[in-house]
C-alpha cells in the first residue's frame, strides 16, 4: 500500500487539477502554463534518454517535435475538421474523442521513424559529429515543411481547435489538459521502466564505455536505434500535444532555439536523472512565465541564473541521481528505478 | 647527505575522503627510495601531492608540509616545480598524449627547459638508446602504441624534461621482463650520474632489490621503513607484501 | 558561364566568413574539446566593438581620423578588445567549471547561456535599433563582362587565407601549438611537462576571439547592418562547417567553411532557392555519412 | 572437433604488420599462455579473436563456425569473453549491474516487454539476476554487489572484470595481463582464482601475462611471439630455457 | 480590472524580444504616447465620465506558444477589455484563436495573414491584406517602370513576405502571361548574404525587382544588388516603411518606390501631428508599425466611447467593444480612413511612396479599393 502512496497522491493530484480546470477554479492562463509544463516534461525527459543516459549530444530535438506536431495535426484535421485544402471532415467530428490519442501516438511513431535518420549515422559517428547531424536534421525538417504548400508552408497549419471543440461538444471537460497529463504520465512511466530494465541499462553501458559494451554482448547499434527512436517518438508525442494545445503550428516554432531549450532543461536537471528532468522542466516553465514582466531583461536574467546554477551544481540539479537517492525515505513510497 | 625532499606528517583529502593520514618520509640527494604497499594504500596519492597536481584527480593537502631543498612546495604550481626545481613525475597509467607522435611527446617535455640545445640533444640520444623501440616508432601516433611502448614513452618523456629528481609510479606496469630489467638498469645508470629517484613499484621484491631505502605504506600511513635489505628480512613485510 | 564565375566569387566571400568564424570554433575546441557556442556572439560583439571603435573612438564622434587611419588602428584595437571579451568569458564562466571537473557538456551549455547573455544584454543596453556601420573604404567595383567584384570582397578573401596560414603555422609548427594539441588530449599531464595549462588556454581564447573580432570588423564592413542576433545563425552554421571539416583541425575548419559557402551558393544557383537549407544540409549529412569524422578529422581509434 | 582454430591470421595497420601468419589451435579445456615483448601483437591477437578487429588475412574458426564478419557482441554470444589490459568496467554502474548488463545477449525479452513488464520480462530478469548472484557468490564479491567499481581497490576491480566476463558463460576466456598493477599479495590471489575458475567451470583460458610467476605456475602450454609471429612454444620449462625467448623476452634479472 | 474602478485596462501582446524586437518597441512607444495624451487630459471620456487608461504590455518573444500564454495572461489575470497585437502573423494567428475563444476583442496592427481574422468575429486588424497590396504593387510598377518582366526576392520563413510575394507573382503572370516573373527567389529570415540569389535574378534580366521584405534586409539586398552591377529599380512593400530604412540603406535606397499605409513626408493633419510628436519624443520618425498600433489603439478607444458606457462586468464590456468595433462606420486614422468588412479586415487605401533625394518618403500615388 505504502509503496503506491505517491502513485495515488500523484493520481489524485492530476484528478484535482482536471477538476479544478473543469469547474473554473484555476483560470485558463494557469491551465495553459500547466499544459506547457507537461509538454516540457515530455521533451526534457525524452531528450534525456539520448543526451543523458546514452551520453550523446543531440541538438535537434525540436525536429522530432515538429514532425509529431504536423503529422498528428494533419490527421486530426483531415479526419474531423473542415479545411481549405482537405475539405470536409471524413469522420463524424464527435469521434475525435477516441481518435485523438491515436492521432498523437501516430505522430509519435512517424517522429520515431524520422529518428532513424539520426540513429543510423550514430552507428559510425559519435559526439560532436552526431550533434551536427541532429542540427542538420532540424534545419532539414523545418525547410522541408516550409516547402510543403499543402500544409501551409511557412504560413503554418491550423484547424486543430475545431477538433478540440468537437471533443468538447461530446463531453465538456478540459480535454487537452487531460491528454497532456496522460501523455506526460505515459512518458515518465515508459522511460522509467525502460532505463531501469537491464535492457535499458545497456544504453548507460554504451555511454560509459562503448567498446566494453560491444564486447560484453551489448548490441550497441540496436540499442542506439532503440534509444533514438524512443526519444524522438516521445518528442513527437509532445509535438502533437503542443499543436493541439495552441491550435496552430508553424515550422519556425520548432527551430534550433526550441531544441536549445530542451537541451537546457536536460542539463539543468542532470544527465541521466529522470526526476531531474521533470524537476527542471517544471522550474524552467515557471521561470519563463514568472519573469515574463521583465521583458528584454528576462532573457539576460534566465541564462545568468542558469550559468550561476552550473557554477554551484556543475552536474545539474540532481546530477545522475534520482530524487530517491537524494531523499532515501522516498524509496518507501515509490519505485524510482 | 642533505635531505632533498622531505614530507612532514602529510594529510590529504579527495573531496572529503581522507586518503593520507599523516605520512612522513624523506629522500636524500642521489638516493633511490621506494614506496611499496597494497593497492589503494596511498602511494600514487603521495606522489601526486608532491607534484602539487590540482584536484579533483589529485588530492588536496590539508595538513603537513612538503619541503624540497628546504623550501615548502605547498605554494608552488605544478608546472613551475618541473620547470624550475627539475622535479619530474611519471604518473600512474602513463598519461601520454595520444594525439601526438612519439617524437612530439618527447619534444613537448622540453617546453620549459632553459639549458642549451646540446644538453637537449644529449637527452634525446639517451632516451632513444634506452628505448630503441621508441626510435623505431618515433613517427607513430602514440595512441596506437602497445601498452609497454606507451610506458617507455612516459618514462622517456620525464627524462626529456631535464629533471634531477624523478618520481616513478609503477613504471614496470605492463612491461615485458627484458624491458623491465633494462629500464631498471637504465635508472640505476641515471642514478649513478646523480639522479635522485623515488619509485613506486608493485613488485616489492624487485623494488627493494633495486632501492637503497624503502617505505611501506598502508591505508594512508607509513607502517614500516628502513634500508631495503632490512625491510626484506622483516617478517611482517615478507608476509604482507613479498607474497610469502 | 559568367554567372558561374560570379557565384564562385560570391561563394569565396561568404565562405571566408564561415571559415574565419569556424577557425575560432576549432581553436577552442581543439584545446578544450569545448564547443564554444558563445563564439558566434563573440563575433557579434566584435562587430559592435568595431562599430564603437570606428565611430565613437577614432571616427566622426571621436578623434575623427581619416578612414585609412581608422582602419589601420581599428583592426588591431577591435581584435584586442574582442580577445578581451573571449578571455573574460573563459575566466568567469568556463574556468571555474573546469576546476570543478564538470562534464564537458555542462561547459558547452554554459557557453550557450553566455551567448544568450551577450545577445540579449546587448539588446537591453543598446536598444532594438539596428546600427549602421560607416563606410570606411571607398568602394570600387571592378566588372569583367557581367562578373563584378568589389575591393572589399577581395580583402575579405585574402584576410581569410592569411588568417588560416597564420593559425595553421601556430598550431602545427610552434611549441605552444603543440602544447595546445596536448591539452586537448589530457589536461592532467600537462603541468608535468612544465607547461602552465591556463596560459595555454588563455592564449587559445586570445587567438580565437581575436580573429572573431577581425571577422566581425570585416563582416560589419561588408554587411553594414548590426543587430544583436546577427551572430547566432552564422555562428551555428560556422560550427557546422568546422565539424564537417573535422573539428579540432585548423585545415578542417578552413576547408569546411568554404565548403559550406560553396554548397549554399551552389544550391541556390542550381536549385530553387526555397530548397536551399533542405538540400544544403542533406549534402552535409551525406559528407558526414561518408566521412564520419569530417574531412580532416582523424578517428581517435580506441586502443584496447 | 577443436574449440578454436586460428589459421594464418595476419593483421596490418598501414605499413606495420602487427600479427603475421599466426597459427593456433585449442581443443578445449586448456589453460594456455601468450607471451612476448611489448608490441609483439598479443593484444592485437585478442582483439582479432574477440571480433574487435577483422583479420587482414587468414581465418578464425570458433566452434566450427567462421567468425570473420561477425560483430564483437555476436562473437561473445558464441562463447568468447575477455578482459582488458587496462580495466574497462562501467564505472557508474554497481558491480551487480555490471554483471547483469554483460548478459545482454540472452535477456530473452524485447524493449516492449521492458515497457509492459510482461512475464517474459520478469522471467528474463529473474534468470540473469540468479546467474549474477551466483557469479558474485562464486567470486566472493557478494558484499561489494552494490558498490561502484571505482570505489574498489584495484585488485578487486580486476576480479570484478573477470566475474563480468565469466557471467557471459564463455567457452573461451581471454585474459589480457590480469596481473598488471597488482601487488605481490594480490597476484597470489589471482593465481588461485584463475586456477579455481579453470577447475570448476568447463572452460578454456588463454592469457597474456608479463609476470613469469603467473604464467609459469598456471599455464600448461605457452606460446611466445615477437613481431606478430610465433618464435617459440611449449611447456613452461621449455619456454623458460629456450634461448630465443630469453634473448627476445625474458632477459636476465641482475640489476 | 475592467470598469469596476475608473480605469480602463487594455492589453498589448507584442514582441519585445526574439526576431523582431524593433517592432515591439515601436508598438510600445506609440501606445505610451497615446496613453500619456489621454491621461494627461484626465482620461478617456465615456458617457460623461472620465476613465484613466491602463496599458499592460506582455512580451510574446515572437513565439507562437508564448503569444498564446501572453494573451491568456492578459485575459485571465489582468482582465483587460481588449488586446492590441500580436503583430506578426506567426503569433497573431494562434493568439487570435485564443482571443476569439475567450470572447475578447483583439486588433492586430500589422498581421497580413488572412487566417488571423478569418471566421473570427472577435478579431480585427488595422493593416490591409496581401490580396489588396499585391495588385497595388503590380499595377503601379507596371505603369511606373513600364515593366513587362519582374523578379521577386522574398523571405521564405516570413509568411508575410512569402504570401505577398506569391500574390504578386500570380497577379503579374495574370497581367503579362506566364513566365513574366523571370525569377522567384527566396532567402531565410536571418540571412545576411543574398549575392547568390541576386546573381540569379540579375542574370535573368528583369525590368525591376519586387522586394516584399523587412527594411533591414532590404538595405542589405539593395546594396548587394548594386555591388553585383544591378542598376534597375526596386519595388517594395509596407514592411519597408521604417525610419531606420534610410539610416541603414543610405544612398542605395534613394529613388526606390514602395507601397505602404501612409507617406510620412508631406503628411497633413493628424498624421503630421502624430509623426512630429513621435519623432520629437523618441528621436526617429515612426514606422508603419507605430502608426498602425496608434490607429488600432485609437480604434479600440473609439469603440469604447461608441459603446456609450463602461459596463462593470468585463465580459459584457468586451462584448460591447467588439460590437461597436464591428459597427465602426468611418474611422480617420493616421494611416488613412478605414472601416471593417465582415471578416474584421480594414477597407482602406494604400499609398505608394518614393524615397526622394534627401531620404524622405514622399507621396507618389494613392490606391483605394
Ligand atoms: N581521484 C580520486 N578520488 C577519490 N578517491 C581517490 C581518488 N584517487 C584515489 N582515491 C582513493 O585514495 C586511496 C589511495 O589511492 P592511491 O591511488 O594513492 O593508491 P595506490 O597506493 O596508488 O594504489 P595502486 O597500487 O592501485 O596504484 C584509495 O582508497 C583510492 O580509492
Ligand atoms: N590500432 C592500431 N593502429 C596502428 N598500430 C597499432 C594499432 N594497434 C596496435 N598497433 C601496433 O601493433 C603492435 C602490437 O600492439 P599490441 O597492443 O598487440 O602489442 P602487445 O603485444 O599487446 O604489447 P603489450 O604487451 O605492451 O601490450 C604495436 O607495435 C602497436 O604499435
Ligand atoms: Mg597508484
Ligand atoms: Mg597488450
Amino acid at each position: 500500500m505504502q509503496k503506491y502512496a505517491i502513485n495515488i497522491a500523484f493520481f489524485a493530484g492530476c484528478l484535482l487539477i482536471v477538476l479544478a480546470a473543469q469547474f473554473g477554479m484555476v483560470d485558463l492562463y494557469v491551465q495553459s502554463v500547466i499544459m506547457f509544463m507537461g509538454i516540457n516534461i515530455i521533451l526534457s525527459s525524452s531528450l534525456n534518454i539520448v543526451n543523458g543516459y546514452m551520453g550523446e549530444f543531440s541538438c535537434g530535438h525540436a525536429a522530432f517535435m515538429c514532425v509529431g506536431a504536423y503529422v498528428s495535426s494533419v490527421i486530426t484535421v483531415v479526419l474531423f475538421a473542415q479545411n481549405k485544402i482537405f475539405g470536409a471532415p471524413i469522420l463524424p467530428p464527435d469521434m475525435a474523442v477516441f481518435f485523438m490519442p491515436l492521432a498523437i501516438l501516430a505522430g509519435g511513431v512517424v517522429a520515431a521513424l524520422v529518428g532513424i535518420l539520426v540513429a543510423v549515422p550514430s552507428f559510425k559517428t559519435r559526439g560532436d559529429y552526431l550533434a551536427i547531424i541532429t542540427i542538420a536534421v532540424n534545419y532539414m525538417v523545418i525547410s522541408g515543411i516550409e516547402n510543403l504548400e499543402i500544409i501551409g508552408g511557412s504560413r503554418g497549419f491550423m484547424g486543430m481547435k475545431q477538433v478540440v471543440y468537437a471533443m468538447g461538444d461530446v463531453v465538456d471537460i478540459p480535454w487537452m489538459m487531460i491528454w497532456t497529463i496522460l501523455g506526460t504520465v505515459f512518458t515518465i512511466w515508459i522511460i522509467r521502466r525502460f532505463v531501469s530494465s537491464t535492457y535499458g541499462k545497456g544504453i548507460s553501458a554504451i555511454c560509459q564505455d562503448e567498446i566494453a559494451a560491444e564486447i560484453m554482448s551489448v548490441n550497441t547499434n540496436k540499442m542506439k536505434l532503440v534509444a533514438f527512436m524512443l526519444s524522438s517518438g516521445l518528442a513527437g508525442v509532445a509535438g502533437g500535444l503542443f499543436a493541439h494545445v495552441i491550435g496552430y503550428v508553424n515550422p519556425q516554432s520548432f527551430n534550433i532555439l526550441k531544441s536549445t531549450e530542451c537541451m537546457v532543461m536536460v542539463y539543468l536537471g542532470g544527465m541521466g536523472s529522470l526526476s531531474g528532468s521533470v524537476l527542471s522542466a517544471v522550474l524552467f516553465t515557471l521561470l519563463l512565465e514568472a519573469l515574463r514582466p521583465l521583458q528584454i531583461v528576462k532573457w539576460v536574467i534566465i541564462p545568468l541564473i542558469l550559468v550561476l546554477l552550473m557554477q554551484f551544481r556543475p552536474e545539474g540539479i540532481l546530477g545522475n541521481k534520482e530524487l530517491s537517492d537524494v531523499f532515501p525515505r522516498l524509496k518507501r513510497y515509490f519505485r524510482f528505478k | 647527505m642533505s635531505k632533498l625532499l622531505e614530507i612532514r606528517d602529510l594529510k590529504v583529502k579527495y573531496g572529503n575522503i581522507e586518503a593520507l593520514h599523516g605520512v612522513s618520509l624523506y629522500v636524500d640527494k642521489g638516493e633511490i627510495v621506494t614506496l611499496i604497499g597494497a593497492n589503494g594504500a596511498g602511494k600514487s596519492t603521495t606522489l601526486m601531492s608532491i607534484s602539487r597536481l590540482p584536484p579533483p584527480e589529485a588530492p588536496k593537502v590539508i595538513e603537513g608540509d612538503i619541503l624540497y631543498d628546504g623550501q615548502s612546495l605547498l605554494d608552488w604550481v605544478p608546472d613551475k616545480i618541473v620547470a624550475d626545481l627539475h622535479l619530474a613525475l611519471v604518473p600512474e597509467g602513463r598519461r601520454i598524449f595520444g594525439n601526438l607522435s612519439v617524437e612530439e611527446n618527447l619534444r613537448l617535455a622540453t617546453y620549459a627547459r632553459k639549458d642549451t640545445p646540446t644538453d637537449v640533444e644529449r637527452d634525446y640520444k639517451r632516451v632513444y638508446s634506452l628505448f630503441p623501440r621508441l626510435h623505431e616508432r618515433r613517427k607513430q601516433q602514440s595512441e596506437s602504441l602497445s601498452g609497454g611502448e606507451q610506458q617507455m614513452l612516459a618514462v622517456g618523456r620525464a627524462l626529456m624534461s631535464g629533471c634531477t629528481f624523478i618520481m616513478l609510479d609503477e613504471p614496470s606496469m605492463g612491461l615485458a621482463p627484458l624491458l623491465m630489467y633494462d629500464m631498471f638498469r637504465a635508472l640505476k645508470e641515471l642514478n649513478r650520474e646523480g639522479m635522485t629517484i623515488l619509485l613506486i613499484e608493485q613488485n616489492a621484491n624487485l623494488a627493494l632489490k633495486f632501492a637503497d631505502r624503502g617505505y611501506v605504506i598502508d591505508t594512508g600511513e607509513i607502517v614500516a621503513q628502513g634500508p631495503s635489505d632490512q625491510l626484506m628480512d622483516d617478517p611482517e613485510v615478507k608476509k604482507a607484501y613479498l607474497g610469502g | 558561364m559568367e554567372a558561374l564565375f560570379q557565384n564562385i566569387i560570391n561563394a569565396l566571400q561568404w565562405g571566408s566568413f564561415y571559415a574565419l568564424i569556424a577557425l575560432g570554433y576549432t581553436l577552442v575546441y581543439g584545446v578544450l574539446l569545448l564547443i564554444n557556442f558563445a563564439h558566434g556572439d563573440i563575433f557579434m560583439v566584435g562587430a559592435y566593438i568595431a562599430f564603437g571603435v570606428s565611430v565613437f573612438v577614432l571616427g566622426t564622434q571621436g578623434l575623427d581620423l581619416p578612414n585609412w587611419a581608422i582602419l589601420a588602428c581599428g583592426v588591431p584595437l577591435t581584435m584586442v578588445l574582442t580577445a578581451g571579451v573571449g578571455v573574460t568569458l573563459e575566466r568567469i564562466a568556463y574556468r571555474p567549471l573546469r576546476r570543478k571537473g564538470a562534464h564537458r557538456l555542462y561547459v558547452v551549455i554554459t557557453a550557450l547561456m553566455c551567448g544568450l547573455i551577450l545577445e540579449n544584454g546587448n539588446l537591453a543596453l543598446l536598444g532594438a535599433s539596428r546600427k549602421k556601420f560607416p563606410e570606411l573604404m571607398e568602394k570600387t567595383i571592378w566588372t569583367f563582362g557581367n562578373v563584378s567584384v568589389t575591393n572589399l570582397k577581395v580583402i575579405v578573401i585574402v584576410a581569410a587565407f592569411a588568417t588560416f596560414a597564420f593559425l595553421n603555422f601556430i598550431v602545427t609548427r610552434t611549441r605552444i601549438g603543440m602544447a595546445m594539441r596536448a591539452v586537448s588530449y589530457d589536461k592532467f599531464a600537462i603541468p608535468l611537462m612544465g607547461i602552465p595549462v591556463d596560459t595555454v588556454i588563455v592564449f587559445t581564447f586570445v587567438l580565437g576571439s581575436g580573429f572573431a573580432g577581425l571577422a566581425g570588423m570585416l563582416f560589419a564592413m561588408s554587411y553594414p547592418i548590426l543587430e544583436p542576433y546577427m551572430g547566432a545563425l552564422i555562428g551555428w552554421k560556422a560550427f557546422i562547417a568546422a565539424v564537417v571539416g573535422g573539428i579540432g583541425d585548423i585545415r578542417g575548419a578552413f576547408v569546411g567553411g568554404f565548403l559550406l559557402g560553396f554548397i549554399e551558393v551552389g544550391v541556390v544557383a542550381v536549385f530553387p532557392s526555397t530548397f536551399r537549407d533542405l538540400i544544403a544540409f542533406s549534402i552535409l549529412l551525406l559528407i558526414l555519412w561518408i566521412k564520419p569524422t569530417g574531412l580532416f578529422g582523424v578517428a581517435r581509434h580506441q586502443k584496447i | 572437433m577443436s574449440l578454436i582454430t586460428i589459421d594464418e591470421m595476419t593483421q596490418r595497420f598501414g605499413g606495420l604488420q602487427a600479427v603475421s601468419k599466426f597459427e593456433m589451435e585449442l581443443e578445449g579445456g586448456e589453460l594456455v599462455g601468450l607471451i612476448g615483448p611489448n608490441g609483439a601483437g598479443k593484444t592485437t591477437i585478442f582483439n582479432l579473436v574477440s571480433g574487435f578487429y577483422q583479420p587482414t588475412e587468414g581465418s578464425i574458426t570458433f566452434d566450427g563456425k567462421d567468425t570473420r564478419g561477425l560483430k564483437p557482441h555476436q562473437v561473445t554470444a558464441m562463447g568468447v569473453a575477455r578482459t582488458f589490459q587496462n580495466i574497462r568496467l562501467w564505472h557508474d554502474m554497481s558491480v551487480l549491474d555490471n554483471i547483469r548488463v554483460a548478459q545482454h545477449y540472452r535477456l530473452g525479452y524485447s524493449v516492449f516487454d521492458s515497457f509492459l513488464r510482461t512475464r517474459r520480462y520478469r522471467k528474463g530478469e529473474a534468470r540473469i539476476d540468479g546467474i549474477a548472484w551466483e557469479m558474485l557468490e562464486a567470486m566472493d564479491l557478494k558484499e561489494f554487489a552494490h558498490e561502484l567499481p571505482t570505489n574498489l581497490p584495484y585488485g578487486l576491480q580486476r576480479r570484478v572484470e573477470i566475474a563480468r566476463a565469466m557471467s557471459t558463460k564463455p567457452k573461451l576466456l581471454l585474459l589480457d595481463e590480469p596481473a598488471a598493477g597488482l601487488n605481490s599479495a594480490d597476484v597470489e590471489g589471482l593465481i588461485k582464482l584463475v586456477r579455481w575458475i579453470h577447475d570448476n567451470f568447463d572452460i578454456t583460458i588463454w592469457m597474456i601475462e608479463h609476470q613469469m610467476k603467473v604464467v609459469m605456475s598456471l599455464c600448461q602450454y605457452i606460446k611466445c611471439i615477437d613481431f606478430g609471429a610465433t618464435i617459440a612454444e611449449g611447456t613452461p620449462e621449455q619456454i623458460q630455457n629456450d634461448p630465443t625467448v630469453i634473448k627476445a623476452y625474458l632477459g636476465d634479472d641482475n640489476i | 480590472g475592467g470598469g469596476d474602478s475608473d480605469t480602463i485596462k487594455i492589453g498589448f501582446n507584442i514582441p519585445m524580444t526574439g526576431d523582431i524586437p524593433k517592432v515591439g518597441e515601436a508598438s510600445k512607444y506609440a501606445a505610451e504616447m497615446l496613453k500619456e495624451d489621454i491621461n494627461s487630459k484626465g482620461g478617456l471620456e465615456v458617457g460623461g465620465k472620465q476613465y484613466k487608461l491602463e496599458f499592460v504590455y506582455e512580451d510574446n518573444e515572437s513565439k507562437a506558444e508564448s503569444a498564446v500564454n501572453a494573451a491568456l495572461k492578459l485575459i485571465e489575470q489582468d482582465q483587460v477589455v481588449a488586446i492590441i497585437g500580436p503583430n506578426s502573423s506567426k503569433q497573431a494567428v494562434p493568439a487570435g484563436g485564443t482571443c476569439n475563444d475567450n470572447r475578447v476583442p483583439m486588433i492586430s496592427p500589422w498581421s497580413t495573414n488572412p487566417d488571423t481574422t478569418k471566421d473570427r468575429p472577435w478579431v480585427f486588424r488595422a493593416a490591409f491584406l496581401d490580396p489588396f497590396q499585391g495588385p497595388v504593387a503590380v499595377n503601379f510598377s507596371a505603369k511606373q517602370f513600364g515593366a513587362k518582366t519582374a523578379a521577386v526576392l522574398f523571405d521564405i520563413s516570413n509568411d508575410y513576405s512569402k504570401g505577398l510575394a506569391e500574390i504578386f507573382r500570380d497577379e503579374w503572370n495574370k497581367k503579362f502571361g506566364d513566365g513574366a516573373v523571370v525569377a522567384f527567389e527566396s532567402h531565410g529570415t536571418k540571412d545576411q548574404d543574398f549575392s547568390a540569389q541576386l546573381t540569379k535574378i540579375v542574370s535573368a534580366k528583369p525590368d525591376f525587382i519586387f522586394l516584399p521584405d523587412n527594411y533591414n534586409q532590404v538595405a542589405l539586398i539593395i546594396k548587394q544588388a548594386h555591388d553585383l552591377g544591378w542598376n534597375g529599380p526596386f519595388m517594395g512593400s509596407d514592411a519597408w516603411g521604417s525610419a531606420e530604412l534610410m539610416t541603414l540603406c543610405g544612398d542605395d535606397c534613394k529613388g526606390q518606390f514602395f507601397s505602404t499605409h501612409y507617406a510620412a513626408a508631406g503628411a497633413k493633419g493628424d498624421t503630421k501631428v502624430f509623426i512630429d510628436r513621435y519623432t520629437e519624443k523618441y528621436g526617429y520618425t515612426p514606422d508603419d508599425v507605430a502608426a498602425l498600433t496608434w490607429d488600432a489603439t485609437r480604434l479600440v478607444l473609439q469603440a469604447i466611447q461608441d459603446a456609450g458606457s463602461i459596463d462593470s462586468d468585463v465580459r459584457k464590456e468586451r462584448k460591447a467593444i467588439r460590437d461597436s468595433l464591428a459597427a465602426v462606420k468611418q474611422f480617420a486614422g493616421v494611416t488613412g480612413n478605414m472601416k471593417f468588412d465582415a471578416q474584421g479586415d480594414p477597407i482602406k487605401c494604400a499609398v505608394v511612396v518614393r524615397i526622394d533625394e534627401n531620404g524622405q518618403f514622399v507621396f507618389a500615388e494613392s490606391v483605394c479599393p
